[in-house]
This record gives C-alpha cells, structure tokens and sequence, in this order.
C-alpha cells in the first residue's frame, strides 16, 4: 500500500465552468444591482433583466459526510444542483427559481440550519481546529464557537445591528482564524515559557533556526545538553518555537486560557481596515461552555449596539468614543497589558495633552 | 434508563440552537477522535502532537501531519489540503464524490473550508493517503499549500454574483493557482506565501489581512451615478447626507435633488455604493490594486497589506501581474530569512530597495503620509 | 569708491528687509566670528570643531567648548549657557548688566534666547570663563545645562500674561530649577534630560516636541461657558458651528442661541476657548497633564511627549511633582544606556515595566489604543 | 588668570519677582481675556479691570549688546523699564499704559524692527547655531532664515493667513531648531559617510561608546589602526558618531545641503500634535541667499493659502487632501526616500484598498 504511487500529479484546480449553474453563466460580470430580501435571502438583478436568488445558512465548520450530501440532496431539489460556500463558511444555495426559496427555508429548518449572516447581521464565526486537530491550541475554537453562536443566535437572524459584526476565534497566537482584523476576536494564549526536553530538541530540533526564530532572543544554545535554554524573562509565550520543535511544548491547563480582542475591520469602506485591539488579556478556559467568555462578548456587543450610530463597525464606534470610554462603559480593567510595548510601541501611544478624564 | 455516555463534557456542545459540530463528529462514527477530544476537554490541554513529514509521493506539501499524545486513544489523524474550486462553487456530483472518497479512506469529518480557503479533510491515516489522492485526482481535485510555499489561494463570488467586482476573481484564481502548481506542491521559500482576490474594496476574503499579496478590483475613472435611483432611495427614506458624511473624503455632497461627486477626491472606498447599490456603480475604467505584506501574528505583530500598485489592469493573459508576482517571489526567494513572510522581509530591507528590486515606482498611494525621520540612504551615483 | 568689503558674501544678508544678524555681528566687532563665518560661506562647509571639556571649576557644565579649524583665523570661542529667568521677563536693569559684562569678557554678540530657554552668549575665550561667570554670579544669573544632565528649562509667559494658564508656570519653573541645580551643573545621567512647561494644551513652550518630561496645564472639570458673549461672538460674524465641527470630539452643539458642551467628551483641546476667549475659559479645578519621552531626531527617529498622568494638581509645595520626577530620573539613570533618553529607555522596556518602577497606574489615556500584537508579559505571582 | 576660583556656585536662577512689571503682579493669574488688536498689538484684560498691551517685535535671534541696550532703551522709554522674550525669542515690550504704544511702534520702525507674529501670522522662525557657531552644521541657519524671513516678510505682518505658520531651521540632524514638528522645516542634511581618521579616533574617542551609538551597526572596530571603519551600506549620514568624536567628520561642501520637511504641529489643538514630514529631500547649498529654498518655501505657502481652509494648519490642511495632492499640486517630485524605511515604517504604510488616482 505504502508503495503505491500517485496517478497523476500537478493537475490543479477543477475549472469553475463545471461548477457554476447555467444561470450565473448567462449573466456572469452582468449583474446589476442586489437587495436583501429578508435576513439570509439575497436577490440579485443583472442587466439581462435575470434575478438570482441566494439563501444563506450557517452550518457547523466540521461537517460529516452525511450532513453534506444532505445539503447536495437541497440543492439538487431546489437549486439544480448547485451550492457554495462563502469565504466565512456558510452555505448558500443558489436558486433560479424564486418560487423555491420557501420550500428550502422550511427544509433547512427541519435540519436545524439557521438561515441569516446576512446585512447587518452577526456572519458566521471564523474558526480553527484548535483542540479538534492542533498541537499548538492554547483553547478550543469549536467549542467556544458553539457556545458564542448559541448565546448570539438570534443576531445571525437579525440585520438590526449598526452594522456587520465578524466574530473570529483562534486558538493560538499563530492567528489561523485571522483575529487579527475582526470586530471581536477570542484568542487563545500561553501564559508560561515552554518547558525544554532536551531529549527531543537534541534528536528532533535544528538549534539554530530555533534560536533564530525567537521574536524576542529569548532562547540562548545549551551545548552541554545539546540542546537550548530559554529565558522565562524574555519568552512572550508566543510559542514560534514549538512550531518548530516538538521539544519545547507550552500547553499549560493551569495557566492556558483565552484573550479578547475587539474593533478589526478589514474592509476598506469609510475608515479602512483597522486591527483587533487587546480588550481582555485572560479568561481561564472553562469548556465546554465557556461562560465567562461568553458573558464578555455579549456584553461587548450589547454596549455596541446602545451606543454606536447606524454604520458604525465596532472599532468605529470605539474609536469615536474613545477606548478609555469603552473600558469604562463595558467595566473591563484596563491594565499595563493593554499598552503596546512591542516593536511599533511607540506610535500608538497618546501623544500630546489631549485628555478625556 | 439512558445509556451513560462516553464524553459527557462534550455533550454539553450538543445543547443550544446552533448546528454542533460535536453532533457532526458523532455522525463520522469516528471514534477516536471523539474520545482524544473528550480527554483534552477533561485535560484541558491539548493531546495533539507534531506528525512530522508525511505526503503524496511527489509532493512535499498538501497534507498536514499530525499525531496525537495519547496514541492508546488515536494515533495518526493527518489533514488533506485540497484546492477549492473558485470560489467554493460546487455542482453536488463532485461535492457527493468527495463525500463518497473520504468516507472511504478518510474518517468522514470534513472541516468546510480551512480559513487559506482549502476544503480540509480531518483525520486520514498515513497508509491510506496515495489511494484516497488516488481518487481524488481522478475527479479533478489536487491538494493544495503547506509549509514554505506559494499556498493556496482564494477569491470572492465576484462577478460570478456579485455586481460590485471590478475584475474576474475567478479567470485570476484559476490562472494564477494553475501557474504555480510547483510552487505549491514543492515548498523552497522561506516561509508561506498567500494570494487572495477580492473583486473590490470591501474585501470579501479578507485578502487586505491574510494575505502576502492580495489583489483587489477597483476602477480608475469616477462612480457611476443614476440620479434618479438616489432620489428613489432618498424618498424610501435612506439619509443621503448620512452617507455624503461617511464619506472618508467629504467627496460627496447631496443637495436634495442631486448627489454630487468629487472624483479627483474618491479613494474608492465603497460605502456609497455598498449603501445605494441601485443607484451608484464602480466606474467602467477597470482593474486592480495590488497590495503587498500582509500577515496575522508576525514577527513584529500582525501586518495589514499595504498599496505597492495603485492602479494595474488585470486582463488575460495577466503578464503584467504575473510578472510581477515573479520578481516579487525571486526577491524574497533570496533575500527572506527562514519563517519571514514577504512583507517583513520588506521592513527589513525598507520599501525603497524592493521597489528598486521589483522595478515598481514609488508613488505616494503606497503610504500614508511620508516619512517624519531623516534617515535615509543614497544609491550609488546619486551623489557626487 | 568705497572700500572693498572683506566679507563679500556675507554682505548679501544685509540686504532685505528683516533685521539682519550679519550687521549685529558687525556691530559686535567681533572680527574672528565675522571671518570665519564669511570663510564657510565661501567654503560651504562648517570651519567649527570639537571645543573639548571646557567649564567653570565646580561644574561640569554650562559652557559649550567651541574651537575652529582655522585657528589662522580664530580660536576658541565658547558659549555660556546661561539659566533665562522664568518666562524670559526681564527688567531692563538686568539685561543692562547682562550686556556691560558680556561686552567685557565676551564678544558680545549674543544668542536671544537659545532654543532649550538658555540666554546664550556665544564667543568666549578659556581664560575668560571665570571673571565672566563671577560677574554673571554678582548680578545672579547662574549656569544652566549641558550633556547628560537635567537641562535648562523653559515655561510660558502663563499667569503672568495669559488667561488660558491652568498653572504657576513660572512659579513651577522657579521651583523644578532651584531643586535640581546639581543635577544641572554637574552631569551624570545617561544623556540629556529636558523639562519643558506650558500653562495649557496650547503648549506654548513646545513642551510636546521638546522635553523629555513636558507638564501642561488643563482642567478636571468642564470649561465654562459665558453665552451671552457667545451670542456676541455670533452676531459678530464668528462661524460658531464651524467651531463646533473642528471639535476632535463632536463635543459641542449650537442651536443658535446656546452652545451647549457634553463635558464627558471633552479631551481639553483649546480649540474652542482659543476662537472664543471672552466667553469660553477653562475649568476651575486645575491642574496639569504629565507627558514623557519627547525629543527631536532619536535613535528611532523623533519621539512626541505622550500621556504619562493624565490629570495631576500641582500646587506647593508641588511634592506629587517633585517625587515622580525624582522617581523617573532615577529609573532611567538606572536603566538607560549611553545616549539614550527616557522616552528611549522606556520603549527599550516597555512602558509597564516603567509604570511599574515609577508607581504609576496604566491609564487609558496613556495610549490612542490598546496593542495589536499578542505579545506581552506577566509579571511573578501573577501566572499558577 | 585660570586659577581663579568662582565666587559662588548653584545659585540658581534669578526670582522671577524682579522681573515682572508691577501691574502684571497686580493681575498675576487674574487675566480674563485678550484681544489681538492688529498685528503685533495683544491687549490683555484682568478680571480687576486693568488692561495690559503687549507690542511683539521681531529681531535677529543673534544680537550685538549694541542692539539690546536699544532694546533697553526702549523698553525704559516706553514700558517702565520691562521687557521679555518669547518662547520663539521675538521681542515683547510690556506696556501698561496704551499711549505708549504708537510710539513705541514709530520708535522700532526706525530701529528696522518689524511689529508682527501674532494670531494667523508666520511666527518667528526658530534657528539654531550652525555655521554661525556649529561643528556639525551641514548648512547654515541664521543665513537661510533671513532669506526665508525676507521671502515671506508680508506674512509676518498681516494676520490673514489660514492659521499660524510655524517654520524651524535646523543645520544639521541634531534637530536643535526642533523641525521635527514645524509647518514648514528646513533640515541641513549630509549625504556620505563620515570620513574616518584613524589617528583623531584612536587618541579621542572612546571606541566601543562610538560603535554602540550609530543607529544602523554601521560601525564597526578596526583593532590593527586603533580605530573604526564605517560600512558605507549601513550608514545613513546622521552625524551620531561625529557628535561624539572628532575623528569622523562629514561635512562635504559638494554634498551637504537642506531638505524641506511640511505639516508639523505642536499643540493639542484639534488633531493634536503632529510630526513634519519629509517632502524634498535635497537643494544644495547656494549660500548667501539660497534661492532654491527660498522658493520651495514661498510655493508651499501659497498653495497652503490658496488650499486651506480657516483655521487648518498645514498638517491639517494636507491630511485633508491627502499627501498624493500635495506633491501634485506642489509639482515636487514623490521619490522612494520619502516612504519610511526605519523602524516605525510599517505604521505609515497605506494599508486597504483606498487610493486616490
Ligand atoms: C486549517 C487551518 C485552520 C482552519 O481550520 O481554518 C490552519 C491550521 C493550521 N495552521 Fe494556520 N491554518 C489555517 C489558516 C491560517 C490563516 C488564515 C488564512 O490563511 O487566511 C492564518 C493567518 C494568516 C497568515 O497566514 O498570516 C494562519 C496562520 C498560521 C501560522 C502563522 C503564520 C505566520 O506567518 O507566522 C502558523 C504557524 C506556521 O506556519 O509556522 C500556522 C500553522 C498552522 C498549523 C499547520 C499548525 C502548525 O503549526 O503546524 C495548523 C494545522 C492544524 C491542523 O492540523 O488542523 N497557521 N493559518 C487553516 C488552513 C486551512 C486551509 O488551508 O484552508
Ligand atoms: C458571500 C461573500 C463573498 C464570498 O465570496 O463568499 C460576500 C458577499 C457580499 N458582500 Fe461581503 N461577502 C463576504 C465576505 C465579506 C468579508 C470577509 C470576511 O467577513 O471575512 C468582508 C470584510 C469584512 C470586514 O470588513 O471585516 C465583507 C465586507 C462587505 C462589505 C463592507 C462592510 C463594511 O463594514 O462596510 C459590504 C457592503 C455592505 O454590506 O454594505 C459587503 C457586501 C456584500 C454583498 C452585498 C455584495 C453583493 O452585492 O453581492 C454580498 C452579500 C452580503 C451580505 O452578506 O449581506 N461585504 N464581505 C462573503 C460572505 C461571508 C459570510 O458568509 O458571511
Ligand atoms: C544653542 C542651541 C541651538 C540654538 O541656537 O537655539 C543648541 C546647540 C547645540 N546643540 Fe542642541 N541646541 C539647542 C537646543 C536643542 C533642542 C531644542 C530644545 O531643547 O528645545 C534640541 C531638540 C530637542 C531635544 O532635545 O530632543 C536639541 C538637540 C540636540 C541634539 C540631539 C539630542 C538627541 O537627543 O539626540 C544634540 C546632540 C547631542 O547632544 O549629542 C545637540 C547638540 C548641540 C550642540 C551642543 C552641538 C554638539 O553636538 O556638541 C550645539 C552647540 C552649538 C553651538 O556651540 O552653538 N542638540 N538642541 C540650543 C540650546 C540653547 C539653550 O540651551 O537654550
Ligand atoms: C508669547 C507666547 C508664549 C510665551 O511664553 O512666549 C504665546 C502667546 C500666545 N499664544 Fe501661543 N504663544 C507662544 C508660543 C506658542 C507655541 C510654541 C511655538 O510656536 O514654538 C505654540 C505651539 C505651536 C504649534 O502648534 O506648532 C502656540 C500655540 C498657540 C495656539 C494654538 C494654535 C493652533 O494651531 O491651534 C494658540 C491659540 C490661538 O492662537 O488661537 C495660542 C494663543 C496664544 C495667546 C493668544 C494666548 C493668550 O491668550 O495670551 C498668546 C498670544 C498669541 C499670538 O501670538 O497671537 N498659542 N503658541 C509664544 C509666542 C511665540 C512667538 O513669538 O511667536
Ligand atoms: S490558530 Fe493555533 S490552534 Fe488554531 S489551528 Fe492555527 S496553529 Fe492550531
Ligand atoms: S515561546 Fe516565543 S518568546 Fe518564548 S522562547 Fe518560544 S519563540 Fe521565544
Ligand atoms: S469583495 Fe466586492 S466583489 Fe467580492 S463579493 Fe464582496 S462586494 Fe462583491
Ligand atoms: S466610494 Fe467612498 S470615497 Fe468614494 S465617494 Fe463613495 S464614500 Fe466617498
Ligand atoms: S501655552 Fe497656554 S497658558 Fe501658556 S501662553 Fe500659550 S496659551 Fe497661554
Ligand atoms: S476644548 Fe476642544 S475638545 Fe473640548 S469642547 Fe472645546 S473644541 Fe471640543
Ligand atoms: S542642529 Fe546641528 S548645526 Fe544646528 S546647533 Fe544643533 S548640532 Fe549644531
Ligand atoms: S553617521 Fe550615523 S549612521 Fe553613519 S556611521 Fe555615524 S552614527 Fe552610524
């Protein structure tokens, strides 16, 4: 078995001609103009006069092969048989038939698929595999995910919010559900140095890109051991290294757990894209629901939504409040982790005697 | 009474309207991984563990090796990457394939899609990966990025259902992925490198954030504007002065009757066309801009791309583009250090000597404001 | 015909209508000065060089040590630094001696003022240091500052002459100078270390750009509002709305008849009280904002002063003051490298280890947002 | 002579109670209001009633006690023997009774004093030393001031411009002219490495001091000649080292000369303060009068006035339109030495999709 060979290789992407139905190849760089008909149904117009229609639902990322040739036996019921996924996830149906879009709904209820992420509405929440597949995950992304989604169900279904609200979970610092840029972020982070075995590094580890790919020159070599020391006094926690090598583990159940993030913002519409700003520096991981963090984050988005003008992504509301006045309204501590002492420190600091008191 | 469960703490994720992904995993019957998920939620610490280089023959990247700790429970559980089809179109005949091969040699637990864009398939033991490729390349579907190589890319619906893109996400994606198969399956660089296209400025992949190169549609010439549709959104009630005022440029004015634009002041941020879709359009002068560094995490914090090429035209057969996403690779190919994306490698060098190197002009889109310290350097022959 | 000039070239900077420094040199008949400085013109390159150590026996500063390399030409030719009086207000009496003094061991050519605050007098000989500084002693102007010590300060004209002034500015210059004359004369710290007061954010001293530690005046409570001369200021053609909307904040409105400020949202910018002083004045509790770490050019470029206290009263004794000062200097004198100022320092550590030293509390204020990056630290005790 | 010992040490500085005029002790913190009432003319009022005139004269920041006796005439004729300097060293007569005033005025006019610098005037220029007295100097101050001032002399006299104008000259990157937050800098610049003579630097410098200062590594130790050399790849011209040690100089008549720096600010006032920002990286040196500058000068200034609105400060006013519009409309030539390449690079970097074309 192990020495079968590949049959072909370098083949490729399928082309997208097999995968688009015929409708949106007639009208393909056509279209006109769209509307949201109803939270999850987007209705699109293009110059031939053709209307489109999509119905977009959320699904659980990790799906097992039977949940999707469910979602193929819906979309070749109603859809002729074609469906896609969005860059956050979701499913959507792409109907021809308008007389279709109620028969689907009601079928994607059965299922349990909530329809939604539409507008202003929550969209679906960008995760990784954290607990689920990864060596390196300070936390779990699913199983928060579920737990913020349940607690945030009813704004997937909603489009009353003052704008897009973009949810992302990672489970470690290497960032793989992009929190970097979304209106609240979960992170999972170490809190410890790694623990060096020296066995391993001196077997599995090459020294010195190990030592060179330390952000903080943490790590000093160990030529007795053959292996490499790492200063507690330096190390950030930000676990490079054990990306690198298996012998420098950081996970930490006493000490692991989760940060959170708010106010990114990757389009370029009004204010440009904005990074996720450190809000809470740790929350203790307690699955399998997560309740404290998930209080935070509804609390985040209740103040959002009392406070912020029609429009106003998180970070733009914050920034025209201010972030001091967003610490106080949410009561979140605002503490000396909050202020940036890394690499471009210094531009983010308040310059001048500019002062809300 | 109820059978006593063998992962109590993960049923507690089965509660609560949204569809659980603990309820999917139940469904693959794929038991070890269950109960290695059930233990790290007991544990509260992760049981998975570095898996080593395992592949396709031929390939030195697509799969993802991973092994768990705890090899009594499950031991090797490794991801096949595969390249999405633009977009993430599918016709059901080649999404139930997929279904029907991974069920096969796969544990049937799909993760729809990996946040680079590659449809990823959890848990396949190494001695099961040639057949299942096997298959897999029999309906088209090749493994995508990993490790120090050009990864898989993505791009938005664009014109394929969207009226707002200013070019063919769809014709790059499929050009550009197909030109840089090796670059794909052979990692040699540095480090990753990824490539999105997003058919305008509000980014649906998030190319602005995640990517080292991301390609984004945009027009050169001014909005198109209906004024009568305006006047109909005005009497269906929208604040046409509300938008005029989000404006990032005060380009816009609105006196009642007329929405005014000051092109020479539009930076093509889309909020009055995102708010008027019937009545304003992109302009008709098509193309991209290109933006260069961007990257979460990092050696120096996360990176937001930033402009290198205001305004390219993006039109097959995509020289211009790619050659220069050529020099840009040859570049970084020789200067980056191990596990330095491009945009740092930029910082490191300073903007001036990549645009030297990649024959790209400066142009004031490319910053913000100039510079505020007075160290720079000359070229040779720039002094006497 | 008239005599030839011997300084052709520099006799161009007679010309024109703005007073002229070429003829106050002439007028010195300081020779040496007006020859070399006619040399480099023709030479277009600087004919000054090193001074070395030169001082008053008892301090180590003061006096900048100033040769040429045209010793044909001129000597030496120091400089006296000497500390202004608070807000540079002088009786005639004192500038009167000041000058006989100055005619009599210097040059006589002089510097009105320095850019730190110093009046500097500029061109003197080493044999002539001690008669001066004895004279200087006499009529009681003392030497100010030079290399790696706390240097000369400056404040605004404040109280004396200003009804935006939130603090003694000239009383707190007088105090922070008499307190840390040792540590002015006789340097000792890593590199330079400047304090600058302005006596509101106008920052009429520059305080901002140009002092390590910058202390400026403001007010805990809401500005106050006489709205009748409001009204006034209205009827006399001031645009009050264009006020409002200048506000950083969108803190004001004005309907017309009233403005009306929501006091929460004020960040103290002066930006109103400055078009309307008649009828907008500052707060009544008053005090002053704290800043840290500005100075020009850098290891890293230019740094701008940033919040280290937002809001401090400062009255005498000013013992708050004093005991922060004492703790910063100290840290850094502890902590900072060669030529390296605070605000470097700072950076080089972080600013909450430097809170932390100085006992200060992390405050919104201090930043415009909290970090990006996921990189931080915890301190012992605060991790299992 | 040199043996002589000084009579006393660390008296500190003079009270300022001996300087103050007795009607600003009288309404010492007491003032309510001021109006400017022409240009150079501040009439301050005190809540006791009193009013309080200040005429501001401009003057060679470098002045023959010849001329400051003048002053002290003046100031004895006119203003009961009080005068003061301001934080940008113009001349301030302090004048409590308001008949004194034209004449002072007349008077100054015959000294060729102009009156001026108040409200939305150009202020005084700052001016360091350099050539007048500056080892490092890699141009002139006083000599380029004097051009600017008689280039833009008007400005200084009329109170019509958009906001205040604020320009600093500096001879050389130590910056003491502090141009690093000025409308409009003027920056003596250096363009090659420093020239190393090996036998200054192994008898007066400090060798390891030398190499730890610059900036970029550039120096490194020659142990065979005592001394340094200098990698002219890394260094970047910035006179660090020379300020410590003689044995490096780098003025180079061929090559020094002045770059011009916009849009810096220095009060809190409505966008707070800000840097300048490079905008021509070099004109030569064209003593006496350095037309070149000059011009470069008066161009910005005007396309300010003919751009800005009321109250906009340069900065403010090119933030508003945007950098890219001020090189067009400036017709200065955008080069890659204006785009940051040192540390805090990343943060000026235009990031989105906005561009203005
Ligand atoms: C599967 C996926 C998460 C997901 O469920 O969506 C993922 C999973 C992993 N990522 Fe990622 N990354 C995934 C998208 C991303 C993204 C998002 C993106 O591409 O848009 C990022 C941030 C964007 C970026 O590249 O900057 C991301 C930044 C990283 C990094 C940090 C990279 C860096 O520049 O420092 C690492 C660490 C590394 O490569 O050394 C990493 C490493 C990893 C590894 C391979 C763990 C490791 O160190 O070996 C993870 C494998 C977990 C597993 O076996 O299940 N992953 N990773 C995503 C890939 C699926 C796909 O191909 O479609
Ligand atoms: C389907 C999808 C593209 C795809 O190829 O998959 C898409 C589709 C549309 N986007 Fe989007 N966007 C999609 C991801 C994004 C992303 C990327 C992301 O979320 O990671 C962004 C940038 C997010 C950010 O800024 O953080 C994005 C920023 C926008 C915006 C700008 C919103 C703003 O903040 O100003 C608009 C305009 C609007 O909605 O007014 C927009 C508008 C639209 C429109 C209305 C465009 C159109 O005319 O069809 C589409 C329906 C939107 C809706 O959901 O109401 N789309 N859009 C993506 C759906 C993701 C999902 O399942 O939720
Ligand atoms: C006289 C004065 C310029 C003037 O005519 O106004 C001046 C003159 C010199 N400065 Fe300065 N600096 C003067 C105010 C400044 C300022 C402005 C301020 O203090 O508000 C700055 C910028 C603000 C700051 O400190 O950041 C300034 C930043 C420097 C630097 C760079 C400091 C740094 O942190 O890197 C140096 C170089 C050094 O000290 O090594 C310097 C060094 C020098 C030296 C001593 C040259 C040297 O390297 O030895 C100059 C002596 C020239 C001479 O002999 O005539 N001077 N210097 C100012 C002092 C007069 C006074 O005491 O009142
Ligand atoms: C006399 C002086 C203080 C001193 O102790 O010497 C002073 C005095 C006054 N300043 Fe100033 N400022 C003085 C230097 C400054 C500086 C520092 C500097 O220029 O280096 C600044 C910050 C400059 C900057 O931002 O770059 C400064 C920023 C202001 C502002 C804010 C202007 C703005 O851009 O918004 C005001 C308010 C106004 O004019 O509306 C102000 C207002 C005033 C008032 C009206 C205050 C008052 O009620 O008396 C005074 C008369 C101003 C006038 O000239 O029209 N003063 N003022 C300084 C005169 C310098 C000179 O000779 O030109
Ligand atoms: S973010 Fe961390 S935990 Fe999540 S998949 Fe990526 S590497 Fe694993
Ligand atoms: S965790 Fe990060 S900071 Fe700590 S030693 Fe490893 S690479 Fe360095
Ligand atoms: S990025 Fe633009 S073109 Fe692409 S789907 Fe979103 S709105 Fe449409
Ligand atoms: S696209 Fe953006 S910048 Fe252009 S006019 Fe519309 S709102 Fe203004
Ligand atoms: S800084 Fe403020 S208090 Fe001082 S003179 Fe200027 S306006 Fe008056
Ligand atoms: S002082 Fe500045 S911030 Fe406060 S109300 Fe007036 S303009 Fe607004
Ligand atoms: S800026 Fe340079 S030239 Fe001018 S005085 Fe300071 S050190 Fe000398
Ligand atoms: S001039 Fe500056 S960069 Fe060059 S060697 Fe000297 S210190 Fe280094």
């Amino acid at each position: 078995m192990s020495t079968q060979q590949p049959i072909k290789l370098d083949f490729g992407v399928v082309h997208y001609d097999l995968m688009l139905p015929p409708i949106i190849k007639r009208n393909y760089g056509k279209w006109k103009y769209h509307e949201i008909i109803k939270p999850g149904i987007l209705k699109h117009v293009s110059e031939t006069g053709e209307e489109f229609y999509t119905v977009r639902a959320g699904a659980p990322k990790f799906a097992s092969v039977d949940t999707v040739r469910k979602l193929c036996d819906l979309a070749d019921k109603y859809c002729d048989g074609y469906l896609r996924f969005t860059s956050r996830h979701n499913i959507e149906f792409l109907i021809s038939k308008k007389e279709n879009i109620d028969g689907l709904i009601a079928d994607l209820k059965k299922m349990g698929l909530p329809v939604g992420g539409t507008g202003n509405s929550m969209a679906s929440i960008i995760q990784c595999t954290a607990w689920m597949h990864c060596h390196t995950a300070a936390t779990d992304a699913a199983g928060i995910g579920k737990s913020v989604y349940d607690g945030l169900f009813e704004y997937f279904q909603r489009m009353d919010l003052p704008a897009k609200l973009k949810i992302a979970i990672s489970g470690c610092l290497n960032m793989c559900g992009a929190v970097h840029c979304s209106d609240i972020a979960i992170l999972g982070v170490h809190r410890v140095p790694p623990k060096v075995i020296d066995e391993i590094v001196s077997k599995a580890c090459e020294i010195p890109s190990l030592i060179a790919v330390c952000p903080t020159y943490a790590i000093k070599p160990n030529p007795k051991a053959k292996s490499i020391t790492i200063d507690p006094d330096k190390c950030m926690y930000c676990g490079i290294c054990y990306g690198m090598c298996p012998g420098v583990p950081l996970a930490d159940p006493k000490n692991d757990g989760v940060s959170i993030w708010v106010g990114g913002k990757v389009s370029s519409t009004r204010s440009g894209p904005m990074f996720s700003r450190l809000v809470v520096p740790y929350l203790p991981n307690n699955p399998p629901r997560w309740p404290e963090v998930v209080d935070v984050v509804k609390k985040i988005v209740n103040v959002w939504v009392d406070g912020a003008k029609k429009d106003e992504r998180m970070g733009e509301w914050i920034e025209r409040i201010g972030w001091g006045r967003f610490f106080k309204i949410t009561g979140i501590p605002f503490t000396d982790k909050h202020i940036d002492d890394y690499v471009f420190a210094i531009p983010s600091m308040s310059t001048g005697a500019q002062v809300r008191l | 009474m109820a059978e006593k469960s063998e992962t109590p703490i993960l049923d507690e994720l089965e509660k609560g309207p949204w569809p659980s992904h603990v309820t999917e995993l139940k469904k693959t019957g794929y038991k070890g991984l269950l109960a290695l998920y059930e233990q790290i939620y007991q544990d509260k610490m992760t049981h998975w563990a570095h898996g080593g280089m395992v592949g396709v023959p031929g390939y030195d990247a697509g799969v993802i090796g991973r092994v768990s700790d705890r090899p009594d429970i499950l031991k090797d559980a490794h991801t096949f990457r595969i390249i999405e089809p633009a977009a993430w179109f599918y016709k059901t005949e080649y999404l139930r394939k997929i279904c029907d091969t991974w069920e096969k040699y796969g544990s049937g637990l799909m993760n729809l899609h990996g946040a680079t864009g590659d449809l990823q398939l959890i848990g396949i033991k190494t001695e099961n990966m040639v057949p299942c490729f096997n298959e897999f390349a029999q309906i088209g579907f090749d493994l995508g990025g990993s490790a120090g190589d050009i990864r898989t890319m993505s791009c938005c619906v664009g014109p394929a259902r969207c009226e707002f893109s200013c070019i063919d996400t769809l014709a790059i994606y499929q050009e550009l992925t197909m030109s840089y198969l090796d670059e794909m399956h052979r990692p040699r660089f540095p480090y990753k490198f990824k490539i999105k296209i997003s058919g305008c400025p509000n980014d649906g992949v998030a190319a602005t954030a995640r990517s080292d190169l991301a390609i984004i549609g945009t027009w050169r010439d001014s909005i198109r504007i209906d004024q009568e549709e305006v006047r109909k959104y005005a009497s269906a009630g929208l604040n046409i002065n509300d938008v005029c005022a989000k404006c990032p440029t005060e380009a816009l004015e609105w006196n009642g009757t007329e929405l005014k634009l000051n092109a020479d002041d539009c930076v093509r941020c889309m909020h009055c066309i995102n708010k008027m879709p019937k009545a304003l359009r992109p302009g008709i002068d098509k193309g991209a801009t290109i933006l260069i560094g961007g990257r979460a995490r990092g050696r120096y914090g996360a990176f937001l791309a930033w402009v290198l090429v205001p305004f390219m035209k993006v039109n097959p057969p995509y020289t211009e583009l790619k050659d220069l996403i050529k020099k840009i690779v040859e570049w970084w190919d020789e200067n980056g250090r191990t596990k330095e994306r491009v945009g740092e490698t930029i910082y490191r060098f300073g903007m001036g000597r990549f645009l030297r190197a990649v024959g790209l002009p400066a142009v004031p889109q490319q910053i913000i404001r100039p510079r505020a310290n007075p160290f720079w350097f000359y070229w040779p022959g720039e002094v006497k």
